[in-house]
């Protein structure tokens, strides 16, 4: 069955059930309207209205600091591990689910990744539709990603009483099998899930001045732009957008020695292009040495590089940059800069 | 033979205490001609610093005044500034700092006892050595301090330059995992606290005796007093906080080192002997007993057992912290209560012009704090009077008293007598220097 | 959170045992290591490995020797952080872990039957190196050959014996200049190595040019080459980046739409004339 | 090897940094299999002239430390600059914002002319500091890692990006969200974004990234209802002495 509905009345009975199965994280309040994914152990703990939370389930497939080598010096032996956990994600939005999606795809990409590979594979995904504009940062229709676009096992939206469940994988339907609190839905059901489709396409506009399609073709022309000047005065490098981006996965690669000054590990940390470090090298060249090439840097690995090497856009829309940039440096605004600096050249 | 001895001691940079002291000795054919402590830390100048600044601000400044009891200054401070802001805390908010001044109370002292007053006691230069010879002490004592701090680690988020105690209260609160974390530690610290006054029962201080007025806080209810009452003697003196200065009575004697502090006498005592003559009654009937078994009772006269006084008070703040713990658990710690502040940027507490003083007995005696500000919250005058400034008149006193008592020893021994006697007092010299007006003796 | 063990990391070293090691300069040190069974690097030319030390971190190194020498490879580590210092420790007999070899190294196949003019600045040498004994080792596969070098003083010469060796030769057309000597009996050229690019004499339409040295030298050195009417998909440069992971990821060596460590180090000046962040 | 002799050393500070030593608990008799403590004034009354590595405590404020850090500097092979007062002036360069003979009359009034002082520096700024462990008071993990580097006897760079970028890994509610202004942006990593875990704001105590956007920053800062100096006294509190290093 493609379809199932859950009553929202057997939505908390939901998340306690799957909580004896498996560990359980979704998006808890943490006041001042923020959110993060945490561990739950009941549907009351979850948010299921929320804003994009601090940090993009991303955590839970590529963790912040990650253990890749374990090795002791005097035995002479070295070892590469993995580090995973079973869970469940439940309520990723649809701009997180394209922001798993391009992690995918980069560490799919040859040579493998096995670390995320392989944790990837232990996590179930179960999505949720964001019926209407999370706030005003949030930009998914620029990129087209307001819509679910696969990328999970189970995917929820809303509807008047209850959650219609699209079942995507048998992942999935073993969880609605598991919890037997779901019924297949039936035809009403399906209307009303096509009447909020319909009027998410009617409130889901393009939030910029140029069309999703021809957005990389405006940064190809957008390397010498004046707008990263502006951006460069206003960055102040506290590398809070790349570190809070769902698809950014930069990284460094630490090593720490106990204090037997034998045993130790190598460790990978997320790591990001706005640092002022990122690019330098001995000998003191740093690449991107201005803020303003940083934050170029930052764009056009959104809008242009990895279309030209996954034909996607990196960016996915859940406006956390924007949300938490001290300088206010926008990306709606920065590329309706952009168009605009084009147009005034011509 | 004593009588026609020459005594010349020279103690530079006195070693295990905090801050840069000496003491110099110097008898002449058995006469006393100088007998005094020497304070030569470089100075600070924290209350000058403070001028301009937000009083919001004071508390995370003059925790910088020490390391040791960062926690006592920050909470003297906070004590005044919510004073000069006419601010009540909430009883939460005091049952949580109470908690708080527990743990530097402990640590403070189990530093002092472990690593800076047992040495002297068992005829070696510093702990280092009985890592060998007393290994299982030296652990204890690194884990008992470890415990403390990892109390404070959770409560505020570091023991030194504690981070979530503001003014206004506490920017993070114990959950209920971190209730019973903290409580798994410090019943776990028990039987080290049992071990610890054993040993000290098994250790032998230096006998001498020298009556003089005791300091504390004093209060009319059954708790042992260390943040809240007013200002008490065994003179029988009774001042309110704000009168402070009456008390510190602060004067410059010439041919002295310090501006000296005295009371009702030429000199008087804080800490935690004055604390235990003061307000013996009021103890945890568990420290009481400790205090049985190391057969000390007010009012006792013997500086070098203000040891003892600590240990014993280390009974009673980890049985009153266990309490504090138990009551929380039981009535639930109340979240919505937790506060930032910052520089008052939403205006969370309402400024006004005043003054405030706040009064903590802290590790080593009662510390005072006094700000004055303007109606934008602007620090306009800031004075700090430390427990060891109150104490050194009366430390050079008890040396002037036991030098000619131990005239007869050899010069070695009286330096050690008189290093451990200053130790006794648990000087915390870098403190005092900041703010009594001491006579800088170039190094 | 569980753990398992993986036999197929991309993070996984082998033991690369350190058979010879050679203080060239105060700064820089070679080293001659062999792995495992004698297993060959199997690299190419201009290719780079990963150098580890437990405890202390990695760093990309490019391979000197050629993959004509069998058994063994040889690094210069240049003293300039934390792994390179702890690097010039090391001795013949101690054990660093090799991840590699990584990159795309020189073209030999394309180079081929043509001619070839080397430009190598200061640390340059180093993986020019391995391109340039390749060549000699198989010199009958390859044109015209033009070796250009230049350092700072004479002292700073980097593999003096084998660079005099290869000057000797006579299938070989060699030049050297230094920034600066006070030695006065020095009687070599003195200033930029771009001044030496204008005496060689060359056929544009079949040499390869390969340039390797600090990043200000390219420019320069590029304008003369296009100067002799090079063609830019005939001249190779090697890019130096912050490097972590080697392997495409971590996203520091990127230049643009570049990753430097899978798309590079070696570049043909077509590749990259028009990134601005490149040069 | 044999185990390299370590000494502490304090000038101006509160002391609380080498106290943070003493916090390790048992894990310090770990370290002291690997050093030798040579002296440790504040819990030691051993003393030795003779050391490898000096570890430097407190900001230089009198002629007399000027001399002292020279003399020390001169036997110690390797020299750290330990804690907020020594890496960067900290907290007493808070006294370089006034002239100094006031700042002396306020305290000490008369007697003011006994307590010559000049204005505070980090020692970086009189002698040359092979390490820096950053921090008032210091973080004890990052002490160790200087420590393991020393032994190992390679460099070790403070983090040089801001105490966000730990803040955000650590996934904290912005300070900023909650209306209140924070100096993480500017302020060097390395600390694990300590006091901001701990629902307070960064204070800056280990110092200025190398390269600020100060203007920005400042822009950033003003946009909240307060008024300019307490934002310059805000950045002022631990890196006032930063400007003898710009003037240098
Ligand atoms: C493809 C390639 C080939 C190289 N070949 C050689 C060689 O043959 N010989 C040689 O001596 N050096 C070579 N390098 C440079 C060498 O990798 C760096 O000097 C080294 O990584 C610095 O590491 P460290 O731990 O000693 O320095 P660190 O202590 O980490 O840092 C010192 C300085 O080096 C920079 N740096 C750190 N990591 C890197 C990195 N991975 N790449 C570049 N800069 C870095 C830092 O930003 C800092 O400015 C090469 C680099 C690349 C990318
Ligand atoms: S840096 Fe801070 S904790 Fe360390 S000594 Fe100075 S004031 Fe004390
Ligand atoms: S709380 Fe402070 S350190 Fe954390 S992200 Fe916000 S500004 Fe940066
Ligand atoms: S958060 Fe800021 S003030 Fe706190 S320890 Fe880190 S750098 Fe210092």
């Amino acid at each position: 069955m493609q379809y199932q509905v859950l009553k929202k009345s057997s939505f908390n009975d939901f998340i306690a059930s799957l909580a004896r199965i498996e560990k359980v994280v979704a998006p808890v309040a943490r006041g001042y309207n923020t959110f993060s994914f945490q561990e739950v152990k009941d549907g009351q703990d979850v948010a299921v209205k929320y804003i994009p939370t601090i940090l993009p389930p991303k955590k839970y497939f590529f963790p912040q600091r990650e253990k890749l080598i374990e090795f002791n010096k005097s035995a002479g032996t070295l070892e590469a591990l993995l580090e995973y956990e079973k869970m469940v994600i439940f309520g990723v939005h649809t701009c997180d689910l394209a922001g798993i999606q391009c992690l995918n795809m980069v560490f799919s990409d040859k040579p493998k990744d096995i670390n995320y590979l392989v944790r990837k594979n232990k996590i179930i995904i179960i999505g949720l539709e964001c019926n209407e504009y999370c706030d005003q940062y949030a930009s998914c229709k620029v990129v087209d990603n307001h819509l679910p676009n696969g990328g999970y096992d189970l995917f929820f939206t809303e509807l008047t009483d209850s959650f219609i469940v699209h079942v995507n994988t048998i992942y999935g339907d073993e969880l609605i099998d598991k919890t037997r609190l779901f019924n297949p839905a039936e035809q009403i059901h399906l209307d009303q899930l096509e009447a909020v489709r319909q009027k998410k396409r009617e409130i889901f506009k393009d939030e910029v001045k140029v069309n999703h399609n021809d957005l990389a073709k405006l940064f190809d022309k957008s390397f010498d732009s004046k707008v990263w000047d502006d951006l460069d005065a206003r960055c102040i490098a506290c590398g809070n957008c790349t570190n809070v981006c769902p698809s950014c996965y930069c990284f460094d690669m630490l090593d720490n020695l106990n204090l037997d000054l034998n045993t130790g590990d190598r460790t990978r940390m997320w790591d990001g292009c706005q640092n002022e470090p990122f690019a330098k090298v001995a000998g003191g060249e740093n690449f991107r040495k201005t803020r303003g090439a940083r934050q170029r840097h930052r764009y056009f690995r959104k809008f242009k590089y990895p279309v030209e090497r996954y034909s996607r856009y990196f960016c996915t829309g859940c406006g956390r940059c924007t949300r938490t940039c001290m300088a206010k440096i926008s990306l709606k605004e920065t590329i309706n800069a952009l168009v605009d600096s084009k147009e005034e050249k011509k | 033979m004593s009588a026609s001895k020459n005594v010349k001691v020279n103690v530079e940079y006195l070693t295990r205490v905090e801050g840069h002291g000496n003491i110099v000795v110097n008898v002449k054919d058995g006469k006393m001609e100088e007998c005094r402590l020497d304070i030569v830390e470089a100075p600070r100048f924290f209350e000058g610093m403070l001028r301009g600044r937000s009083i919001f601000e004071a508390q995370h400044i003059t925790s910088r005044i020490c390391g040791i009891c960062a926690c006592g200054h920050s909470l003297a401070s906070i004590l005044a500034a919510e004073d000069a802001l006419g601010f009540t805390p909430s009883a939460q908010t005091v049952k949580l700092r109470k908690l708080l001044l527990h743990q530097e109370m402990l640590d403070s002292h189990i530093l002092h006892i472990y690593l800076l007053v047992a040495p002297d006691l068992l005829g070696v230069k510093s702990f280092v050595p009985l890592i060998d010879t007393h290994n299982t002490v030296v652990r204890r004592a690194l884990r008992m301090k470890k415990n403390c701090n990892d109390v404070c680690d959770i409560l505020v988020g570091r023991h030194i330059h504690p981070i979530s105690s503001i003014v206004g209260g506490f920017t993070k609160l114990p959950q209920p995992k971190d209730l019973d974390a903290m409580l798994e530690i410090l019943k776990g610290l028990q039987p080290d606290m049992e071990a610890t006054i054993e040993l000290l029962g098994a250790l032998k201080f230096p006998e001498f005796s020298r009556p003089t007025e005791y300091v504390a806080l004093v209060n009319n209810t059954n708790e042992y007093p260390l943040m809240e009452g007013e200002l008490g003697s065994t003179d029988g003196l009774k001042l309110n906080k704000k009168d402070y200065r009456k008390l510190t009575n602060e004067f410059v004697v010439d041919h002295s080192s310090a501006k000296h502090a005295k009371a009702s006498r030429e000199s008087y005592m804080v800490g935690a002997l004055a604390r235990l003559n003061l307000n013996y009654d009021k103890l945890h009937p568990k420290a009481k007993k400790a205090a049985e078994f190391l057969k000390i009772k007010p009012v006792c006269t013997n500086p070098f057992l203000n040891t003892v006084a600590q240990a014993v008070e280390c009974v009673h703040c980890l049985e009153d912290s266990i309490a504090i713990l138990e009551d929380f658990k039981e009535n639930g710690v109340k979240q919505e209560e937790v506060i930032i502040v910052g520089l008052n940027e939403k205006g969370t507490i309402p400024v006004k012009a005043g003054k405030g003083v706040g009064a903590v007995e802290v590790p080593r005696g009662i510390l005072f704090h006094n700000y004055e500000i303007d109606d934008t919250g602007k620090i306009i005058n800031a004075n700090c009077i430390i427990p060891t400034g109150q104490n050194c008149n009366n430390i050079e006193r008890d040396m002037q008293k036991l030098v000619p008592e131990i005239l007869d020893k050899t010069e070695e021994e009286i330096t050690l007598m008189m290093e451990m006697l200053v130790r006794a007092y648990d000087p915390c010299i870098s403190c005092s220097a900041h703010f009594l007006n001491v006579k800088y003796v170039n190094r | 959170m569980k753990t398992a063990k993986l036999t197929d990391s991309e993070y996984l070293v082998k033991a690369g045992k350190i058979i010879r090691a050679r203080q060239m300069t105060k700064i820089e040190k070679l080293f001659e290591i062999s792995l495992p069974g004698g297993e060959s690097l199997d690299h190419e030319p201009g290719q780079f490995v990963m150098v580890s030390i437990p405890g202390v971190g990695e760093a990309p190194l490019s391979i000197s020797s050629s993959p004509t020498k069998r058994g063994s490879f040889e690094i210069v580590v240049r003293n300039v952080g934390k792994v390179t210092n702890a690097l010039h420790k090391f001795d013949t007999g101690d054990t660093v872990g090799i991840r590699g070899p990584f990159g795309k190294g020189f073209p030999v196949q394309i180079l081929e039957g043509n001619d070839l003019l080397f430009v190598a600045g200061g640390l340059g040498i180093v993986p020019l190196r391995s391109l340039i004994n390749f060549v000699i080792d198989n010199r009958r596969d390859f044109g015209k050959v033009n070796i250009l070098l230049g350092c700072k003083t004479p002292q700073d010469m980097l593999f003096g014996e084998e660079v005099d060796s290869w000057s000797k030769r006579l299938d070989v057309n060699f030049d050297i200049t230094v920034d600066r000597c006070e030695d006065p009996d020095y009687n070599g050229n003195i200033g930029l190595i771009t001044k030496l690019i204008p005496g060689v004499t060359l056929d544009p339409e079949r040499t390869f040019a390969a340039v390797i040295g600090p990043p200000i030298m390219y420019k320069f050195v590029i304008i003369e080459l296009l100067k002799k009417n090079i063609p830019e998909r005939q001249i190779l440069v090697s890019l130096e980046r912050h490097m972590k992971c080697g392997i495409g990821k971590c996203g520091h060596c990127q230049i643009q739409n570049y990753y430097c460590c899978k798309d590079g180090p070696v570049f043909t000046y077509d590749q990259i004339k028009d990134k601005k962040e490149a040069l | 090897m044999s185990k390299p002799r370590v000494a502490f050393f304090d000038f101006t500070c509160c002391e609380g940094c080498q106290l943070q030593v003493a916090n390790f608990g048992e894990t310090l008799l770990d370290i002291l299999n690997l050093i030798e403590v040579v002296t440790f004034r504040e819990a030691m009354s051993e003393k030795s002239e003779d050391y490898d590595v000096a570890i430097i405590e407190g900001s230089i404020t009198t002629e007399h430390d000027v001399e002292r850090i020279k003399h020390i500097r001169s036997r110690a092979k390797v020299l750290v600059a330990y804690g907020s007062c020594a890496t960067i002036g900290g907290i007493n360069g808070m006294k370089n914002k006034f002239p100094l003979d006031e700042i002396g009359k306020y305290v000490y009034q008369d007697k003011a002319k006994h307590f010559p002082t000049l204005p505070t520096r980090a020692v970086h700024q009189v002698v040359k500091v092979d390490y820096f462990v950053n921090g008032c008071p210091v973080y004890q993990p990052e002490f160790v890692k200087v420590l393991k580097c020393i032994l190992a006897g390679i460099p070790y760079a403070v983090p040089d990006y801001a105490v966000c970028v730990e803040c955000k890994l650590n996934e904290n509610v912005c300070m900023y969200d909650k209306g209140i202004t924070c100096l993480g942006p500017v302020t060097k990593a390395g600390c694990n974004s300590w006091c901001i875990n701990n629902g307070n704001i960064c204070y800056g105590c280990r110092g200025m990234v190398t390269n600020p956007a100060k203007n920005g920053q400042m822009d950033i800062l003003k946009k909240f209802n307060i008024a300019l100096d307490w934002i310059i006294n805000k950045l002022d509190m631990y890196n006032k002495p930063r400007e003898l290093d710009e003037r240098k």
